[in-house]
């Protein structure tokens, strides 16, 4: 692999935190929306709504940035 | 350049904002899919959001004119 | 208009920036606590309610810093 | 300087928390002025805040003390 | 380096989140010590809070892939 | 005291923000966990449940960490 310069370094990083600070933000919500007693596990139910909620979160993402002009 | 910048960092933060809050208002439990009503609420969410946007900006610029008219 | 240095550039883009974290904040503040159900206009009870809480905020605001020392 | 730079930016944030959670438990529905009981709850939860600040720090700081005797 | 880095952050902010989303889910009113039970709730918590990570970063990067696909 | 370097105030300032943050944080924790209505003064009780606050919310952050490989 041919070494980054500094500015490849920064970007490369930037992007990548860009997409976890997503996932982050997913958890946030989805736990809050998804768990509402931590139990033994995570029954097939609370997958699916964690599942779902990333999905139904970036549709209403989609949904209003195609509301705009441009 | 500078002010462009800001125009797009500004505009993203808007609409991240608005995502989270109308996410959180139209959306019960996530189901298959967006239903009909769900979709309904977050494109009139989104409206009154950017309504609510200007009203809280004219409210602050008249109030920053009235402060420095005071000074 | 005169170029800006960087310095002043950044210094610019400092101050913009805070005048706007200001008005997300108010919004994330007041759109909790003025708006219940997203409806087909902004009625006037709504919009009042908006323009009072920037305004009540920053009456607090004043309240608080004013209560200081110095 | 830095050490006053620091000091600076957290009475800041210090001043913001507190100034957001004084405005969310003492106003209600936000009306034309501050009313008499709106203006002693600030003032009072002002002070609270600050005395739950002060305790907090010292929790803080004991629990760093013990931590590290017990190292 | 720069991957380390990013690895080392993302899992101090991972563990940030998780200890404040388990604290406010396990931890009633303060009390002298973590009794048995909230114990037992914090490590329930925590594997519960991995496997809903793991859930939601499968969930996204599988969509990542669908719209890819659809381009 | 000698004087620091450009670097050595930077990590200075990065150690005593970390340590504030923290401070920061444990009082917007807190002040929601133990604080319901301001009162005239701070009551033993409201007292105990901040400083308990602070010393539960570091076990489980304990807890957390010990539990993990490494």
């Amino acid at each position: 692999m041919a070494e980054l310069g500094e500015t490849g370094e920064a970007e490369l990083q930037c992007l990548v935190e860009a997409e976890q600070q997503k996932a982050h933000h997913f958890i946030e919500l989805c736990w809050d929306k998804c768990v509402e007693k931590p139990g033994n596990r995570l029954d097939s139910r609370t997958e699916n709504c964690l599942s779902s909620c990333v999905d139904r979160f970036i549709d209403t993402t989609l949904a209003i940035t195609s509301g705009l002009p441009g | 350049q500078v002010k462009v910048q800001i125009a797009v960092a500004n505009a993203q933060e808007l609409l991240q904002r608005m995502t989270d809050k109308c996410f959180r208002k139209c959306i019960g439990k996530p189901g298959g899919s967006l239903d009909n009503s769900e979709q309904k609420c977050i494109a009139m969410c989104m409206d009154r959001y950017m309504d609510a946007w200007n009203t809280v900006s004219r409210a602050y610029n008249s109030r920053l004119q009235r402060e420095r008219a005071n000074m």
